[in-house]
């Protein structure tokens, strides 16, 4: 009993003495899943920002200071996130690399829009945040879901060649929202028409009944919004089927474990993801230090992460202070070379030079559709 | 036969035995009386291993059974009639039988001695097949009794035999008990209420108060015991 | 005395086609003591299970008279209903609130007698109070009726068996009954226990005006203290009378009680 | 000479138990294999420590335990000594008002959060350890309060102050509505379908676009207004901290009170004996009835707050392992008892937050301290000792010990 | 016609998964009346020791049924030795403490196992080798009817017939049975309860683990979380059966799959889990004692 007592007076003790903090460095937080199933989309972004801030640090920092990284976990979860953004702000972060979960950055943003603090997202892609105008201190080095949505529906109609079209989603707040973005503008269009809009329950031990329902609507393309686990569930199931229907789907789904997952199976999917830019000089440098690092290829968002931090600090170096506005306008005028390719930000806080392009997988890997 | 020497029985914090003696010799029948609450279920619960004493001894043909789980306890000769009947009730009543002999292997003895209980209680051979929940509380204790003797015991524990039973079928059931104890040689620690009968059937006698053993004697010259006369007898 | 207070017309009760009472007719009048006897599983506590709610009866009918009220049909009420109608019963195998003290158990019987509900017990307004302390006396005075104003701060779990009988006793009339249902009071009560219970018993049938059915196997006492008993084997009544006419019962000698 | 060999053995058979999952990783995609053999080492050195120490626990917990409950222990003596009791809680309320002027924002936000889950634990235990009725959906009458405050919020532009109540009574409807069905089942039956229920309301919540906005939750959830006034997010933030400081003084005080009363008196009855219950004229659903919907009404009430707080709200804040955490506030802290249920709420959600670098083996030592609190201490941290009437004398005054 | 009649067969697939799973819990509730909220872990980790059985001896060249048998033997030994280790740890100290201290153990034991599991392997989805061979004769229908969704039914169905022989016949399922009714008096009539009891969880988990196998390399990935809502799913359906009862945790099971099935295929995969808990909560109201379970008369 004594030594609960002891923990929690210490615990106490730990929470007042937390305040206090030094001002000769600059601090870039970084917010994200760090821990749980989630994790592996949010340390890539935590490790890119540490290659990145090692080189600018190597490079004589910004303003003279030396760059320090604040990270924090989130779990993607928006009850911890308004503790992270509050604990962040406590700590004295300048500017903040995050968070990973769009959810978990609604519920962020207000506290950082108090403190007037920028945040530039690497991941999340929903529409409102940088649409509706309530998050006037957000940016993002990736494309919104709708831009994304749109590309998949008139690659369905337009390229496929697709009249009717299953649209399937995971329940998940990224994936339903690019699904019924995807519906929209498949309503907007004479030439083709939804035959089913459903949600599948991640984690079911089988999608055989969506499946056959896909099979029995007489879809010839199914657009989906979600990740890959669920995807090649699905691809999988419709394949060993011996249906044909094109298999339309999003980021969640460019990615390699989808390919290696659902290995044959995969072949002939298409899935939309960020403009193709592994001949960019910077982002092969962005590789090479990981590997050399971290002994293995980069996970989701490790590019969108490198370049959001390098953006940050650039802005920031332009700008010669860290006040608010003078990192808005930099950010916002000037363009800066990343692994992402040369980008600016729009009034909205979108990146100007990203964009999606449509990918097949061919012999085993994602190839352009140009 | 069997020694039970000075134990102490706890449930959790509470003290059920605070030094128990018992001696019983083979091939007699010893009777353990005393109020409701005052230990004879829990005497019975650790001779069986169930709740198994803190600081005694008890000993079983000279082989220290104190520390042993319950079935090995039930190998070495133990069988116990518990409080309550405790049939199995989703079991059919062979089925109970067999759980009886549970430990044993030898297929001709068990035949053997499944006939002489069904000899016994004719009753439970005509409802063989029906579940042990539905027989009435008198057959449930002949199944109970016939279950232990499966096990073909040297030392039969009966707890309160004559419980909730209408005063035709107890006369009956200590007829048995009888019949058992002289048929067989099979010893018999017999704990029961009804004091009046179990001092008629029985050779010696222990009176419990407390978790204590307050008298030792002859079952004859108990039941003249004015004490026990007052107390127990309701005379 | 002839006053009916509970009639039981042709009560029967199946457990999936077995007939655990069959067709039983009984009846308690206005002061009076009955038993109900017979031997191990002839349906006599399912009897009890039926007419106090627990069970809900397949046949017949069971009538309450409070004492100045109209006769009522309780078939199917709930327990609780049948018990604020003014019946309460104790349990074959005591079921007391062991963790509850003695007095709390009492206090707890009070609990359809009392009507303080949330709003009061929040605010803990002056009726409220007043409704408590009357409890925390009525019990207390219960408690001392039974002889157990030694336990009263004990938990019941705690108690000797003999005063944990008693104390049910005692929180069944906290429900402030006319007739009082007891399931085998005495059993495993030593001798001088039932004497007491015994005078008890009859304390309580002239002090409260109560009547009282009851289940037991203690042949003294049943037939030192009923004035009628009732008979039953496998769910069928087969007889009713006085204490000697059963005494001399041909029928329940075979069946019961046995040869002396 | 004995405990090492048993020792040695356990450690042999968790070195064999953990030897696939702990020592071989296998990346089916690269088909590579990565041996760790050094963890292997760590699992026996790990084992046999833990086996000491389970034996010396087991023997502790056969031995003991009477010493603690004759005893008076020091929280009895707190919270139920007047001497002790009224400084100790001057005290705590000083220290809870200055709390918020000496440390961060990030400070306050925790310590919200640790409030909101007391407020939770407390209501919840109405349900569990006070009327024994295991609730495992209880994060269902949560979300119905933080869904209230933020869709009356966003259709209607309704105040804070005008949900809060509205808040707490749509979750006692909720509480009564779902209450009635399934209130009849027994124990383990209860606890799946409470289970059900929560993810029955959680799946329509994510499904139900119309309604709910489905799983992109709702933002831009207003701040508390002060007597109408609008006030800037960080007062805001302050606002809320001291809110729940008063909800939380207001939702001891009424725990306590329905603890000692004539309703409570029919939970722990109920809880001991349904049946005796009923015979004594307790109306069985009824009672029932009124502690789940307590229940809800504060699940419902702080649901409210908790929109305000976080200002965003989704389906995904309310999954069952957020009914499991707020059980586990109620088991870890005793069942029935109150400061037991703060007490562990702080460490629960306090704790974690201050050890961010383990963030990782979270969940790992929750379900593990879940486990050894269950064999080793089943009672909670702190005990309840629950409050019994006592006779004193024939004037019936009444007072508890 | 022919859209019920598939939706049926994946119905019938995905109901005889969930009966691998329900099988263990009804049989542990069966004996002690503990939700083993684990389960579903043990499953989970019996499909993880598969996995890396399978990709070590494919890596070393194997291949077919042989990399199948020999996976699941593993598999099979580790679920058991998992199961019997959680019996020691969470449960057998709390035999005599209240129904809800177990419960409550459980889900702690469900929740540390989860993140053992993440922490010593990946949070990832994995991808697990489809190990059912392709049977010839299922050629034509493969389409329809796959030959590791026919494994699956066969493997239950064979299960069921076995664990009711067990339990209905053996001594050892009389002594189960007897166990599960009076604790106390089995102990008396000799039965080491202990063994039976540890015996019951080493079954169910073996079963846990066969299902884990085949349903992996059904579905073709796993990761740490699939256990808990499967488990979830099962423990459902063996309530929706009648607990306890080994017939009721398959019918439960396969009524369950066929609702989801027909409720996905004819109204929509949306409420799928509505439905699912909707009909539990319809079926414990009405007959609280599931499909197939007997009800309890509460003895006064």
């Amino acid at each position: 009993m004594k030594k609960l007592m002891t923990i929690s007076i210490a615990a106490l003790a730990l929470s007042l003495a937390g305040s206090a903090l030094a001002a000769d460095t600059i601090k870039l937080g970084v917010a994200g899943p760090h821990s749980g199933d989630l994790a592996s989309y949010g340390i890539p972004t935590v490790r890119a920002a540490e290659l990145a801030v090692a080189d600018i640090n190597a490079a004589g920092g910004v303003l003279g200071k030396q760059v320090e990284l604040l990270v924090e976990d989130d779990v993607c979860k928006p009850e911890i996130a308004t503790n992270t953004a509050s604990k962040l702000v406590s700590d004295g972060a300048v500017v903040v690399l995050g968070h990973i979960c769009s959810g978990a950055t609604k519920a962020a943003l207000g506290i950082y829009n108090d403190a007037k603090i920028i945040v530039m997202s690497p991941s999340a892609t929903n529409p409102a945040l940088t649409q509706s105008g309530d998050y006037p201190n957000f940016y993002r080095t990736i494309a919104s879901d709708d831009l994304q949505a749109k590309l998949g529906a008139e690659f369905a109609v337009n390229t496929l060649g697709a009249k009717k079209i299953a649209v399937i989603h995971d329940k998940g707040d990224y994936g339903k929202g690019y699904a019924e973005f995807a519906k929209a503008f498949l309503e907007k269009m004479d030439n083709a028409e939804v035959v089913l809009f459903e949600g599948v329950t991640p984690g079911a031990v089988d999608y055989s009944a969506i499946v056959q329902k896909i099979k029995h609507s007489g879809a010839d393309a199914v657009i989906y919004g979600g990740y890959h686990p669920e995807a090649s569930k699905i691809v999988t199931q419709m394949k060993k089927k011996k249906m044909d229907t094109y298999f339309v789907s999003d980021d969640g789904v460019k990615d390699e474990t989808f390919i290696k997952v659902a290995g044959e199976f995969a072949e002939g999917v298409y899935a939309s993801g960020p403009m193709d830019v592994s001949n960019l000089p910077l982002f092969q440098k962005a590789l090479k230090e990981h590997k050399d690092k971290f002994g293995e290829d980069p996970g989701a968002f490790f590019k969108e992460g490198y370049a959001a931090t390098v953006a940050l600090m650039n802005a920031i170096e332009k700008a010669g202070s860290t006040e608010y506005a003078a990192i808005e306008a930099k950010l916002r005028s000037e363009y800066v070379d990343t692994p992402v390719g040369k980008i600016s930000f729009d009034e909205k806080g979108d990146a100007i030079g990203v964009g999606f392009s449509m990918y097949k997988v061919i012999d085993g890997k994602y190839v352009e559709q140009k | 036969m069997l020694k039970i020497d000075n134990i102490k029985t706890f449930y959790g914090n509470i003290q059920a035995l605070k030094g128990v003696t018992i001696e019983v010799s083979e091939g007699e029948v010893i009777t353990l009386i005393g109020a409701n609450g005052a230990g004879k279920t829990t005497t019975l619960m650790s001779i069986s291993g169930v709740v198994p004493p803190r600081s005694g001894e008890i000993t079983f043909q000279g082989e220290k059974i104190h520390k042993k789980s319950p079935d090995e306890i039930v190998k070495l000769g133990i069988s116990q009639v518990p409080e309550g009947r405790r049939i199995f009730p989703g079991l059919s009543v062979m089925e109970n039988l067999e759980m009886g002999a549970f430990l044993r292997t030898d297929k001709a003895g068990i035949k053997e001695d499944l006939d002489y209980v069904l000899d016994l209680f004719p009753i439970l051979a005509e409802r063989k097949s029906q579940a042990g929940g539905t027989l009435s509380g008198g057959e449930q204790q002949m199944l109970a009794i016939s279950r232990a003797l499966m096990a073909k015991p040297k030392l039969l524990l009966l707890d309160e035999p004559s419980l909730g039973l209408a005063p035709l079928i107890v006369k009956r059931i200590f007829d048995i008990i009888t019949k058992i104890n002289q048929e067989h040689n099979t010893t018999i620690f017999l704990v029961e209420q009804n004091a009046n009968m179990a001092l008629q059937v029985a050779h010696r006698g222990y009176v419990m108060e407390n978790g204590m053993i307050t008298l030792v004697d002859d079952a004859k010259k108990l039941a003249a015991n004015e004490e026990v006369k007052k107390a127990y007898l309701g005379i | 005395m002839a006053d009916k207070v509970l009639d039981v017309k042709a009560l029967t009760k199946t457990f999936g086609g077995l007939k655990a009472v069959d067709s039983v007719d009984l009846d308690v009048k206005k002061g009076e003591i009955v038993a109900l006897i017979g031997p191990n599983g002839a349906g006599k506590t399912t009897f009890f299970n039926c007419i106090t709610g627990i069970y809900t009866p397949t046949g017949g009918d069971v009538m309450i008279i409070p004492p100045g009220d109209a006769p009522e049909r309780i078939n199917g009420l709930k327990p609780n209903k049948i018990t604020a109608k003014g019946m309460a019963r104790t349990f074959q195998n005591i079921r007391l609130f062991g963790n509850m003290t003695a007095l709390e158990n009492v206090m707890v019987g009070c609990h359809c007698r009392t009507k303080a509900n949330i709003i009061g017990a929040i605010f803990r307004g002056p009726s409220t109070l007043r409704e408590e302390r009357e409890t925390i006396q009525k019990s207390y005075d219960l408690l001392k009726e039974v002889g157990l104003t030694e336990f009263v701060n004990e938990q019941a779990k705690n108690l000797p068996y003999g005063a944990q009988r008693r104390l049910e006793i005692a929180r069944a009339m906290a429900t402030d009954p006319f007739l009082l249902l007891l399931d085998e009071p005495a059993a495993g009560m030593n001798p001088q226990e039932t004497r007491d219970l015994d005078e008890l018993i009859t304390k309580l049938r002239v002090d409260y005006e109560l009547s009282i059915l009851l289940i037991e196997h203690d042949m003294k006492l049943v037939m030192n203290i009923s004035d009628r008993i009732f008979v039953v084997d496998y769910g069928k009544k087969i007889a009713e009378g006085t204490p000697q006419e059963i005494k001399d019962n041909p029928a329940v000698i075979k069946a019961y009680l046995g040869e002396d | 000479m004995k405990n090492l060999k048993q020792s040695i053995l356990i450690s042999l058979w968790f070195i064999f138990l953990t030897f696939p999952l702990m020592v071989i990783r296998v990346n089916t995609v690269e088909q590579e294999v990565e041996w760790r053999w050094i963890n292997m080492a760590f699992i026996g050195v790990g084992a046999f420590i833990c086996s000491y120490i389970w034996r010396y626990l087991m023997a502790r917990k056969e031995k003991g335990g009477n010493e603690e409950e004759s005893k008076t222990s020091w929280h009895q003596t707190l919270t139920m000594d007047k001497r002790y009791a009224i400084p100790a809680a001057a005290l705590i309320l000083t220290l809870a008002i200055i709390f918020p002027n000496i440390v961060s924002e990030y400070r306050i936000n925790t310590m919200i959060s640790a409030l909101i889950y007391v407020v939770l634990g407390l209501g919840l235990n109405i349900v569990v350890g006070l009327a024994g009725l295991l609730d495992l959906g209880y994060v269902a009458f949560y979300a119905v309060g933080a869904y209230s405050y933020a869709l009356l919020n966003h259709h209607f532009g309704l105040s804070f102050w005008a949900c809060l109540p509205l808040g707490a009574l749509l979750g006692a409807f909720f509480g009564i509505l779902l209450g009635i069905p399934v209130l009849r089942l027994r124990g383990d039956y209860l606890a799946i379908v409470t289970l059900g229920f929560g993810e029955i309301i959680r799946l329509i919540l994510e499904n139900w676009n119309e309604f709910s906005f489905g799983p992109s939750g709702i933002a831009n959830i207003s701040n508390p207004t002060f007597f109408g006034q609008e006030i800037s997010r960080s007062s805001g933030i302050l606002f809320i901290y001291y809110l729940m400081i008063a909800l939380v003084i207001f939702t001891i005080f009424v725990v306590n009170r329905l603890q000692n009363s004539r309703l409570g008196r029919s939970w722990v009855a109920l809880r001991e004996d349904e049946i005796a219950c009923q015979a004594m004229g307790i109306d069985r659903m009824k009672t029932k009835l009124a502690a789940f919907a307590l229940g809800a009404t504060w699940a419902g009430m702080v649901g409210v707050i908790f929109a305000a707080k976080t200002s965003f709200i989704n389906p995904a804040s309310f999954t069952f392992l957020e009914s499991a955490i707020i059980l586990s506030i109620v088991v870890l802290g005793g069942m029935g008892s109150i400061l037991g249920v703060i007490l562990a709420a702080f460490v629960l959600i306090l704790l974690p937050e201050e050890l961010r670098a383990f963030s990782e083996y979270r969940m790992l030592i929750f379900g593990a301290s879940m486990v050894l609190m269950m064999v080793f201490r089943p009672q909670g941290i702190i005990a309840n000792v629950r409050r019994s009437y006592e006779y004193h004398g024939l004037d019936g005054a009444e007072e508890a010990k | 016609m022919e859209y019920f009649f598939e939706l049926f067969l994946g119905g019938l697939t995905r109901g005889s998964i969930y009966a691998l799973i329900a099988l263990g819990y009804t049989m542990v509730y069966g004996i002690i009346e503990l939700i083993n909220f684990a389960h579903g872990e043990i499953y989970m980790i019996g499909a993880f020791t598969a996995l890396i059985v399978a990709s070590l001896l494919t890596m070393a060249g194997m291949d077919g049924m042989a990399v199948l048998a020999l996976s699941m033997v593993v598999a099979i030994i580790y679920a058991g030795a998992y199961g019997l280790t959680i019996e020691k740890i969470a449960y057998k100290p709390l035999r005599q403490a209240p129904r809800l201290s177990p419960l409550i153990s459980a889900i702690g034991m469900s929740i540390f196992l989860q993140n053992y599991v993440l922490l010593a392997q990946t949070s990832d989805f994995l991808p697990f080798p489809s190990l059912v061979p392709e049977f010839s004769f299922m050629e034509p229908y493969e389409h329809i009817f796959s030959s590791s969704e026919l494994m699956i039914v066969v493997v239950t169905a064979v299960s069921m017939l076995v664990l009711t022989y067990l339990i209905k016949f053996t001594k050892m399922g009389k002594a189960m049975r007897a166990s599960a009714q009076d604790r106390t008096m089995a102990m008396l009539a000799g039965i080491n309860v202990n063994r039976i009891i540890s015996t019951t969880f080493i079954i169910g988990s073996t079963l846990a683990a066969v299902g884990g196998v085949l349903i992996a390399s059904h579905i073709g990935q796993i990761n740490f979380y699939i256990g808990f809502i499967a488990g979830i799913k099962a423990f459902t359906a063996a309530v929706l059966g009648g607990i306890g009862s080994i017939p009721g945790a398959v019918l439960g099971s396969l009524v369950l799959g066929w609702t989801e099935s027909f409720a996905t295929g004819y109204v929509s995969s949306d409420y799928e889990d509505v439905f699912a808990f909707t009909l539990l909560v319809l079926i414990l109201i009405f007959r609280p004692a599931g499909i197939l379970g007997k009800t309890k008369t509460q003895k006064v």
